[in-house]
């Protein structure tokens, strides 16, 4: 098992290597050793992830050195992985979402130019997505940390011809830099503070000793790693390169902007869980924003028109409601909607991909609709996805969003539960408006692509329906507490997945004080149970009415004029969420004006003043030079002069030094 | 009064004189005028020499000599002024030293 | 005209003289010592001063005269004497030649003085008057009296102490007359 | 290898080298300055591997030749840690720069080949003398190959930069030649006016570290030359203006070897003398340093932002990079003194390599104006590869080389104080704003006019091109996954360092001398002001001068 | 008179006997330059060998008048290298233009005859005799190109401020004499020793040594007495002002040796400040002005005043009380002395062609037309700089180590001198390197080949280049000798 683990990091960067040596020559063969390596790496992963959640590591995970990576005297950091129950769970995750984008791809980037190019920067993401799950220091997390941002900047740069990809891929790793300045300075705060970075380790330091002690109070270190979170999870302020990120290749937002990379923040809390436990406020801040995010992003996801945009600020939503979850305690949730939002978003983005795909490059939701026919695969897994993100039982998203809003009015939370359910209400309407605006009612399609608008190969479909399975059946699976799965993984309680999460959290938890109430589906649980479905029905039913519904039986067409009438009622909602509440215009202002005025201040200051002093002095220097030898006039009396002069002076310097010593 | 007896009052007239040689020199734009200046200055240096010879003991005879010697120094000078004056009139044409001027700064 | 500035010059040579024999006690040589001062302090201001580079000349080698007769009183005769010979005898020769040859009297005597002149006398009264008071405040350690040196003690001084000196005085001369006759030479084929 | 000179043989060889071209025809010069290089190199390889890395903070093959005996100066060499890192990197970054020489330069290059030899004799041995004096000499040695090398080979204003960059060191240098004689003295005097041991490092060292060391005044002193010099060097805020000037002008090698190289001179120079011989004063000075160190930091990314042209920029970002050795070294921490050192390392092989790269377009374009570049991604693929590669190294990226060393600073920054550490990692985020910003500009988009009326002149790397920037990426990934390599060596000579400077305490400083001090830079400053209307026009004058 | 007399004084009478040998041989075979310079260099190597053998063997003659002491030889080794390495220099360049090498070599030998009777007197008298044996011929080198107009300029300047200087330096002489009523020096010494135990200074000794400061500051082209210093030199045939710049300069510096150092040593703490003043006003002012020039006979003159001011620097660290300070001077002047000659010979060199000035402009180029005499030039312009491993580099550690030894035994002021000292040299750097600048980095003004030179001239380059590097890098040899000279005295 020691060699496996490493090897489920290996294989993708050996992937990645081997195709970036040779890729180019490969043509459209590219994809095979990448597909290939991620492929046995998934295997692995699951016979990785067996092992751990049967136990097979034991409570405390496993661990495999690999050399010393730096040896700074006190300062020792390993290059290791580690694997417990949460590293499985995120592996299942990471590995399986990834296999099936890599498989894909093989369709979606099959005429393109950079084929060779993708598999190897897909291959790259794999094995930094990995490393960020597998590592065992804050290090090595952070290196993977800043590895994923370099992929998703490589991915979402792919188009490099493209300005606005080339833009987008600057941003995105310039904003995420932001976010790791704080991790990074929180990694120093834990070193300061225990000496040593392993995490489990130092967790395990900072959590034994009384708070006061440290150099730098836990609560700090806490909003310092959550900062890091921020940028990598899109959360506010640093959401802003999250829908931009849209300019890479869809398969790219599916695996990386919805399923993988941008759940690391979310990952990092929960497995730092007990130093948050430690830290009420930071928690608090940590639920404050995850939830302003979730309503923030769900309130401009309303009026985008770009299909990949609404699904983009639809992550970032759905991530607020992680971080809320978070915040409120209830790690389980966060990452069981982790799980659920992984395998549904991306099975939303795939399928947007292959919208894309059937009309031609058009991401414009007023130039598709009616497409439900053309392209039935698509329409058919995306409707699961979609139900299974507005919250309808028993799809996957239900389970998940159920419990964390549950959780946080349990705990006491209710403002994040109240604005999680206006959340919920949005979520339903901007996914059916979505589906409605696509798949639904007339055709608004270019007519030269009309005609030609086609399935997506099965190298395609399948995938999605691959996808569309867990999005299905995931939170049942997870969430039942009964037979059969339970007593093969050897768990009884609350769930699978609070079982297999249970060891991680058990510090945190016993630090927390909370205990997990016992489900009453016919007490608290079912009400809100009843009022999580009740909103989620609402905000469907009211993008049905406006913009149309196909389903079976129930048929309607979209109403454009109430929609506008309905805008029109709030404009400032409504411009706010069409301009994404101008937070590009912000940082415009911000960043490239003031910024901008700043740097090139601070250059005329450097050429001017810090340079011109240097040259002044070398100026001045030189005039006084030039005005000295005026001088030498030439003329032998003048001379004469000044060496009378000079003699008079001298004698009366040496006559003022008569007399004694 | 005593002046003859005096070293101070030789002293001082050595001084005047050397005052004015000081004062042709600088305030004279021939060039011989200017050599002749020097000469006046350095007949005060002697003047000063012969007088220290004649009041301190211990340069009884050493001054005269001193004297002499400064003398033939200034006949020297004198030859090598001179012919360096002729000389540089002979390209410039002109004695007067504030128009040998081609050289400054 | 000439008689009266001859006149002049008499009285004001004489005055001081005079002043000095009845003031000073009647001390022939203490109003000897005046005149030549007088004297000589007057030829030379007049050698700084007058316009006719010529006269200028001719009253440097009244100043070096009037020199030679205080060297007689301070006594010093051999001084005065090889002061007669080599400065009136050599070096005025030598520069009225010069004069001569570089036809000074022809050249423009307008502005005899520098336009420096002003402060040129300042810095030299300056001068005058540091090198007085500086004088004045010291102590030479002077004999109350001046004394006379034969010349045969002289002479063994300057064989006995001076010899080195007296020997390279000559060299000396002898390396200004080489190269000043080759500066002072008019080269025939001088290229420029 | 007792017998066998081989700190010597490493320093001369190259001088060897050059002899051997002034007297060939210019044909050889390439040819024989390469084999000089590589021999330099494969030998300094050779003193790394006999090198006992846990010795690593004594000297070793320690040379001693009795040399100016009335003074006790000595031609004494010997290598620790340390100094083998930068020996090696120096030899490494030679033979790089001379292989990318062979193309640019056409004119002259016998001269060139000499002068880049003779200025390799100079690197090499300021990190070897273990006199002060050799040291002197050595470190001015340097300065008059650079000389030729910017004014003689550089660009359109070589000159004035060329002249800028002499003055500028000499002033440095020159004070610290006092401090050098005066620390001599000091020791002379103690000794009962015996010279010997006076310009020796070790007898130095080891008096500084005995009793009271030197005298306060003296330490301050001393060490405020010895600062000045090396901060000029570095170059620290505010002394770094004549960088971008020497940097834009000088031929792409020279700019290799300036930020390769030359910029370590002062670290160096901070470590082995500054901390060790003036403890009490490296404690005085240290807050007033670091402060400085974090305005270059942040400064030099700020300003890089806004740079219109690549070694602008990349100077820029030296000032700011730099400011890491600077931080590192003066918060006397461990971590922070070996990140420095690796940062000097890294940011040798790292900068180096984009200095080679801007060379590349240069060569192609004659132009470094990033205006005028974009798309060149679409045309020179295996270019933007190894750009991209270098640019994420520069902004940091882990795994690459460059992350260990700042990062490790950084560390130690925090363990001294949390707030620097955190002025100093926020340059984390502008230095990807400008890296990225720059390579987005040059690489991506469509492909400007004016890169596209090149044709076909605009083509990828050639094969020697790449040969100079392999061995480069190499280190760069094999440093960012095993630094080991280089903390095993160098730990040894930090420990030592540490225990020299953390043995002193800060000497009070007369406040009154220090309003003074500062009253004359406010002096300075407001005289530049008054005379600003001088200044107009002043490179073109300068460089007519 | 003594036999013993004799065979001390023996170099200087060979020294003279060779300057008339010289014209005696003109006479004989005339116009033929082997003869002038065979008798010459012959003349120089026995003389050199005859400084070296009497100067093993300390020792006064006539009657306590002349001293051979370490300082003696030493200084006069100098002299005799100065002066034939003058001559090896300056043939090429007076036949370019038909002026006699005859005279010049006699008169430079005169000259050099009164350097080394300043480097040898015990007797003041003898001292101004010397001097003005010394600077007399100076004056006729100077005009030696008499058809030149600059040259005769520069020489009648040099001639008139001379002679006023003289003048006053020997009326400042005369109250010392009347004051000590010796003119031995080593009388003198004591005479001032036991009269400032007691009452300090006198009005009439300050005087004295106002005038005689101000006198030998001139000589040495101190700042404010510098005003001759660059009409003279840049008038100058360039093989005179080579000579110019270095001969009558230690020649000067060897007076204030013997009558500061020796005669006036115990008023040293009187004259120190005024040294100091006048050192930094000298370093400053020479190399400020120099930075302005575009001629570089005339910048050199400016940069020969500046090092002047590294010299006093060395004098004040003796009057402080460092006997290094000695030694730093007497080295300096000999690392002064190569590398300044070297210079002039190069500028020389490329003035064998008619009409070409000393422009900057001349020097556009160099190394394409003349690689090897641009490669000289710059080996002595760096030295001049201080750059290590040369002449001038050591020299300047030297003088600036005795400074900051002085400051740390005390006198505060010498470190100020030392930092003066150290930011004028970086400031000097940027005219020395903007020749190197025209050499290297600029095109020729002209495509006129390069000239062929005489052996004569570069075998002096070479002597001169060889020393400047051997004398900062092997200074040992030197540094014994000069502690041995300094001890002679100090």
């Amino acid at each position: 098992m020691e060699t496996l683990i490493p090897l489920i990091a290996a294989l993708p960067i050996a992937g990645f290597l081997f195709t970036a040596a040779v890729g180019r020559r490969l043509g459209q063969q590219a994809h095979i050793v990448p597909v290939a390596a991620v492929a046995i790496s998934w295997l692995i992963a699951m016979i990785v992830v067996f092992t751990a959640l049967t136990g097979g590591f034991g409570e405390e995970g496993r661990s495999v050195k690999l050399w010393d990576w730096i040896p700074a005297g006190g300062f020792h950091i390993e290059a290791a992985f580690f694997v417990d129950n949460l590293t499985a769970v995120l592996l299942i995750v990471v590995t399986t979402i990834g296999l099936l984008v890599h498989v894909y791809s093989i369709g979606y980037m099959s005429h393109d130019p950079g084929y060779w190019r993708f598999f190897a920067y897909l291959n790259l993401f794999m094995f930094s997505m990995l490393l960020l799950v597998l590592g065992d220091s804050w290090l090595t997390v952070f290196v993977a940390w800043e590895l994923v941002g370099l992929s998703s900047y490589l991915l979402i740069g792919f188009w490099y011809r493209k300005n606005s990809a080339a833009l987008a891929s600057k941003k995105a790793f310039i904003v995420n830099r932001v976010g790791d300045v704080g991790f990074a300075l929180g990694i120093m705060a834990i070193w300061v503070n225990t000496g040593t970075l392993n995490i489990r380790e130092s967790i395990d330091v900072l959590t034994s000793e009384t708070f006061t002690a440290f150099p730098i109070p836990v609560a700090i270190v806490a909003l310092l790693l959550f900062a890091g979170a921020m940028g990598k999870s899109a959360q506010f302020p640093l959401h802003v390169w999250l829908p931009d990120a849209m300019e890479g290749p869809t398969p790219v937002s599916a695996l990386i902007h919805a399923a993988t990379m941008v759940n690391a923040g979310v990952y990092l809390v929960a497995r730092a869980n007990p130093i948050f436990a430690s830290a009420p406020e930071a928690m608090v801040v940590v639920a404050g924003i995850g939830i302003f995010t979730a309503i923030l992003a769900a309130s401009i996801a309303m009026t985008q028109t770009d299909i990949k945009r609404v699904l983009a600020y639809s992550t970032l939503s759905q991530l607020g409601y992680m971080f809320a979850a978070l915040g409120v305690g209830a790690w389980t949730a966060a990452i069981f909607h982790l799980m659920t939002h992984g395998f549904f978003k991306g099975l939303l983005f795939l399928g947007s991909g292959s919208v894309i795909h059937a009309v031609h490059e058009e991401q414009d939701m007023r130039k598709m609709g009616g497409l439900a026919k053309k392209i039935p695969h698509t329409y058919w897994t995306m409707l699961i996805g979609s139900i299974a993100i507005a919250g309808i039982p028993p799809l996957a998203g239900f389970f998940s969003k159920d419990e964390i809003l549950g959780e946080a009015f349990k705990l006491g939370f209710a403002w994040v539960w109240a604005i999680g359910v206006l959340v919920a209400v949005m979520t339903a309407f901007y996914m059916f408006r979505l589906i409605g605006l696509t798949f639904w009612g007339e055709s608004r399609v270019d007519k030269a692509v009309e005609p030609k608008i086609h399935e997506s190969p099965r190298v395609m479909t399948i995938p999605l329906w691959l996808l569309a399975i867990p999005s299905l059946l995931l939170g049942l699976v997870l969430a039942w507490p009964g037979p059969p799965l339970g007593p093969l993984f050897g768990q009884e309680g609350p769930g699978l997945l609070a079982g297999w999460l249970e060891p991680v959290y058990h510090d945190g938890l016993e630090i927390l004080g909370h205990h997990e109430a016992e489900f009453a589906l016919f007490g608290i649980d079912g009400v809100l149970i009843l009022i999580s479905v009740a909103v989620a029905v609402i905000g469907m039913v009211a993008a049905w009415r406006l913009f149309g519904v196909e389903i079976g039986g129930l048929r309607r067409g979209g109403n454009p004029a109430q929609v506008q009438a309905l805008s029109a009622r709030v404009p400032f909602l409504y411009r706010a969420s069409l301009n994404k509440w101008w937070f590009d215009e912000l940082n415009h202002l911000v960043f490239i004006v003031i910024g901008g005025r700043i740097a090139a201040f601070l250059w005329w200051f450097d050429a001017n003043i810090v340079d011109g002093i240097v040259n002044g002095i070398g100026t001045v220097t030189r005039l006084s030079g030039g005005g000295l030898a005026r001088v030498q006039t030439g003329r032998v009396q003048n001379y004469a002069l000044g060496i009378a002069i000079g003699l008079i002076v001298m004698v009366a310097s040496y006559a003022l030094m008569t007399g004694g010593r | 009064m005593g002046l003859a007896n005096s070293l101070d009052a030789y002293l001082v007239l050595s001084g005047a004189l050397f005052a004015i040689g000081t004062f042709g020199f600088l305030a004279r734009r021939n060039a011989i005028s200017m050599l002749m200046s020097i000469e006046l200055m350095l007949n005060a240096v002697n003047l000063a020499i012969v007088a220290f010879g004649s009041f301190v003991p211990a340069l009884k005879a050493d001054g005269s000599i001193i004297a002499l010697m400064v003398m033939a120094v200034a006949a020297a000078e004198a030859t090598v002024g001179l012919a360096i004056i002729i000389a540089i009139y002979r390209n410039r044409k002109t004695p007067l030293v504030d128009e040998y001027d081609h050289m400054r700064r | 005209m000439n008689l009266l500035i001859a006149a002049i010059a008499g009285a004001i040579i004489t005055t001081p003289a005079l002043l000095v024999f009845v003031l000073g006690g009647g001390s022939v040589d203490d109003a000897l010592f005046a005149a030549l001062a007088t004297l000589m302090l007057t030829s030379a201001l007049l050698v700084v001063t007058m316009r006719d580079i010529i006269r200028c000349g001719l009253a440097m080698i009244v100043a070096f005269l009037a020199l030679a007769g205080i060297y007689v009183i301070v006594g010093a005769p051999l001084v005065a004497a090889a002061q007669v010979i080599v400065y009136i005898g050599a070096i005025s020769v030598l520069i009225l030649f010069a004069i001569m040859l570089t036809e000074s009297k022809a050249a423009p005597s307008r502005l005899v003085f520098q336009t420096q002149a002003i402060p040129a006398a300042v810095a030299s009264i300056i001068l005058a008057v540091l090198i007085t008071l500086g004088i004045s405040a010291t102590d030479w350690g002077a004999a109350a009296v001046r004394f006379r040196l034969g010349t045969e003690a002289l002479a063994q001084v300057l064989f006995r102490d001076y010899v080195l000196p007296f020997e390279v005085v000559s060299v000396l001369l002898l390396a200004a007359v080489v190269g000043g006759v080759f500066i002072a030479k008019r080269e025939p084929e001088d290229p420029s | 290898m007792d017998g066998l000179p081989i700190l010597s043989l490493i320093t001369f060889l190259p001088l060897a080298g050059a002899l051997l071209i002034a007297f060939l025809p210019s044909t050889y010069a390439r040819p024989v300055a390469l084999g000089a290089a590589l021999l330099t190199w494969i030998v300094s390889l050779l003193l790394a591997i006999g090198f006992s890395a846990s010795r690593g903070g004594l000297f070793q093959f320690t040379e001693e030749v009795s040399w100016i005996p009335a003074f006790g100066i000595e031609y004494k060499l010997g290598v620790d840690g340390l100094s083998l890192l930068l020996v090696v990197l120096t030899t490494t970054l030679s033979w790089i720069s001379i292989l990318a020489s062979f193309k640019p330069i056409q004119t002259r290059i016998k001269e060139y080949m000499i002068s880049f030899l003779i200025l390799e004799v100079g690197m090499i041995g300021v990190f070897l003398a273990l006199d002060t004096f050799l040291f002197y000499i050595f470190w001015e040695i340097v300065l008059v190959p650079m000389y030729l090398i910017i004014g003689i080979w550089g660009g359109a204003n070589r000159i004035y930069a060329t002249i800028k960059f002499v003055l500028y060191t000499l002033v440095g240098s020159l004070l610290m030649l006092v401090a050098i004689l005066a620390t001599a003295f000091a020791f002379q005097a103690a000794h009962g006016g015996d010279w010997t041991g006076a310009f020796d490092y070790e007898a130095l060292r080891a008096f500084a570290a005995s009793g009271g060391g030197f005298d306060p005044t003296l330490q301050l002193l001393a060490f405020g030359a010895f600062f000045l010099a090396f901060a000029i060097k570095v170059p620290m805020f505010p002394f770094h203006t004549w960088l971008p000037d020497a940097h834009v002008e000088a031929p792409t090698a020279g700019s290799v070897i300036l930020a390769g190289v030359l910029l370590k001179l002062g670290g160096y120079g901070f470590i082995r003398y500054g901390l060790s011989f003036y403890p009490d004063a490296a404690q005085t000075y240290a807050p007033a340093i670091i402060i400085l160190s974090l305005i270059a930091i942040i400064y030099g990314a700020i300003v890089a932002l806004v740079q219109p042209d690549l070694k602008k920029l990349v100077a820029y970002s030296s000032v700011s990079h730099m400011g890491f050795v600077t931080l590192g070294i003066f918060i006397f921490q461990p971590q922070g003194m070996e990140g420095a050192i690796l940062q000097m390392v890294n940011h040798g092989l790292i900068t180096g390599a984009l200095f080679l790269l801007v060379g590349v377009i240069y060569e192609r374009t004659h132009d470094r104006a990033i205006a005028r570049m974009g798309g060149l991604a679409a045309r020179m693929p295996v270019y933007v590869t190894i750009f991209g590669f270098f640019v994420f190294a520069s902004a940091g990226l882990p795994g690459l080389s460059g992350f260990v060393g700042e990062f490790l600073t950084l560390v130690g920054a925090f363990s001294f104080n949390p707030l620097t550490a955190a002025v100093a990692t926020f340059v984390m985020i502008l230095g990807a704003a400008y890296l990225l910003w720059m390579f987005q500009r040059v690489a991506t988009g469509e492909l400007s006019s004016f890169l596209s009326g090149l044709g076909s002149h605009l083509t990828d790397v050639s094969p020697t091109e790449i040969l100079t920037l392999a061995p480069l990426m190499a280190l760069v990934v094999a440093f960012g996954l095993f630094p080991g390599i280089l903390l095993d060596v160098i730990n040894g000579s930090v420990d030592r360092a540490l225990a020299d400077v953390n043995g002193g305490a800060a000497i009070a400083i007369d406040p009154l001398a220090l309003a003074i001090g500062l009253g004359a830079l406010a002096a300075v400053v407001v005289l530049r002001v008054v005379t600003l209307p001088m200044f107009r026009g002043r490179a073109s004058a300068e460089n007519s001068a | 008179m003594t036999f013993e007399d004799l065979v001390t004084i023996a170099p200087f009478v060979a020294a003279i006997l060779v300057a008339c040998g010289v014209v005696v041989a003109d006479i004989i075979v005339p116009g033929r330059r082997t003869a002038v310079l065979a008798v010459a260099f012959a003349g120089l190597a026995v003389i050199a060998l005859l400084t070296i053998s009497a100067g093993t063997t300390a020792a006064t003659a006539f009657g306590g008048s002349y001293r051979v002491d370490d300082l003696t030889t030493y200084l006069d080794l100098i002299f005799i290298g100065i002066v034939a390495l003058t001559l090896l220099f300056a043939p090429d360049y007076l036949e370019a233009r038909r002026l006699p090498l005859a005279e010049f070599t006699a008169v430079l030998l005169f000259a050099m005859t009164g350097a080394m009777l300043l480097a040898a007197s015990a007797d003041l008298l003898v001292l101004f005799i010397g001097l003005e044996l010394m600077v007399l011929p100076g004056y006729l080198l100077a005009g030696y190109h008499k058809s030149d107009g600059f040259s005769t300029e520069g020489a009648i300047k040099y001639f008139l401020l001379g002679s006023f200087s003289s003048a006053i330096f020997l009326f400042g002489l005369a109250f010392v004499w009347g004051l000590t009523g010796t003119t031995r020096i080593s009388e003198v010494a004591d005479s001032l020793a036991a009269m400032t135990a007691t009452g300090g200074l006198s009005a009439g000794l300050a005087l004295g040594l106002a005038f005689m400061s101000t006198g030998v500051a001139f000589k040495i082209a101190a700042v404010p007495f510098h005003y001759w210093t660059p009409d003279a030199y840049q008038g100058s045939p360039t093989p005179v002002t080579g000579y110019l710049s270095v001969g009558p300069k230690i020649g000067a510096f060897a007076l204030i040796l013997r009558l500061f150092v020796e005669a006036l040593g115990p008023l040293k703490l009187d004259w120190l400040p005024v040294v100091v003043v006048l050192a930094i006003l000298t370093m400053t002012l020479g190399n400020l002005v120099a930075l302005t020039q575009t001629n570089v006979k005339r910048m050199l003159a400016y940069s020969s005043i500046a090092h002047t001011g590294y010299i006093l620097v060395g004098l004040a660290a003796y009057a402080a009380g460092r006997i290094e300070g000695l030694e730093g001077l007497l080295f300096y002047g000999a690392a002064y002395s190569v590398m300044n000659l070297g210079v002039f010979a190069v500028i020389a060199a490329l003035q064998r062609r008619q009409g070409v000035t000393s422009n900057l402009d001349t020097f556009a180029g160099l190394v394409r037309r003349e690689p090897a005499l641009a490669i000289l030039m710059t080996l002595f312009l760096l030295s001049l700089t201080g750059i290590p491993p040369t002449a001038g580099f050591f020299a300047k550690a030297y003088v600036i180590l005795a400074a900051v030894q002085a400051s740390q035994a005390g006198t505060d002021i010498l470190g100020l001198l030392a930092v003066v000292a150290v930011l004028n040299a970086a400031a000097a750097a940027f005219y020395y390197l903007r020749v190197v600048v025209y050499m290297f980095m600029r095109d020729p003004a002209s495509d006129e080949p390069g000239l062929a030179h005489g052996r004569l001239m570069w075998i002096g380059l070479a002597v001169t280049a060889l020393l400047t590097v051997a004398f900062g890098l092997i200074p040992g040899p030197l540094l014994e000798i000069v502690g041995a000279a300094a001890r002679a005295i100090g």
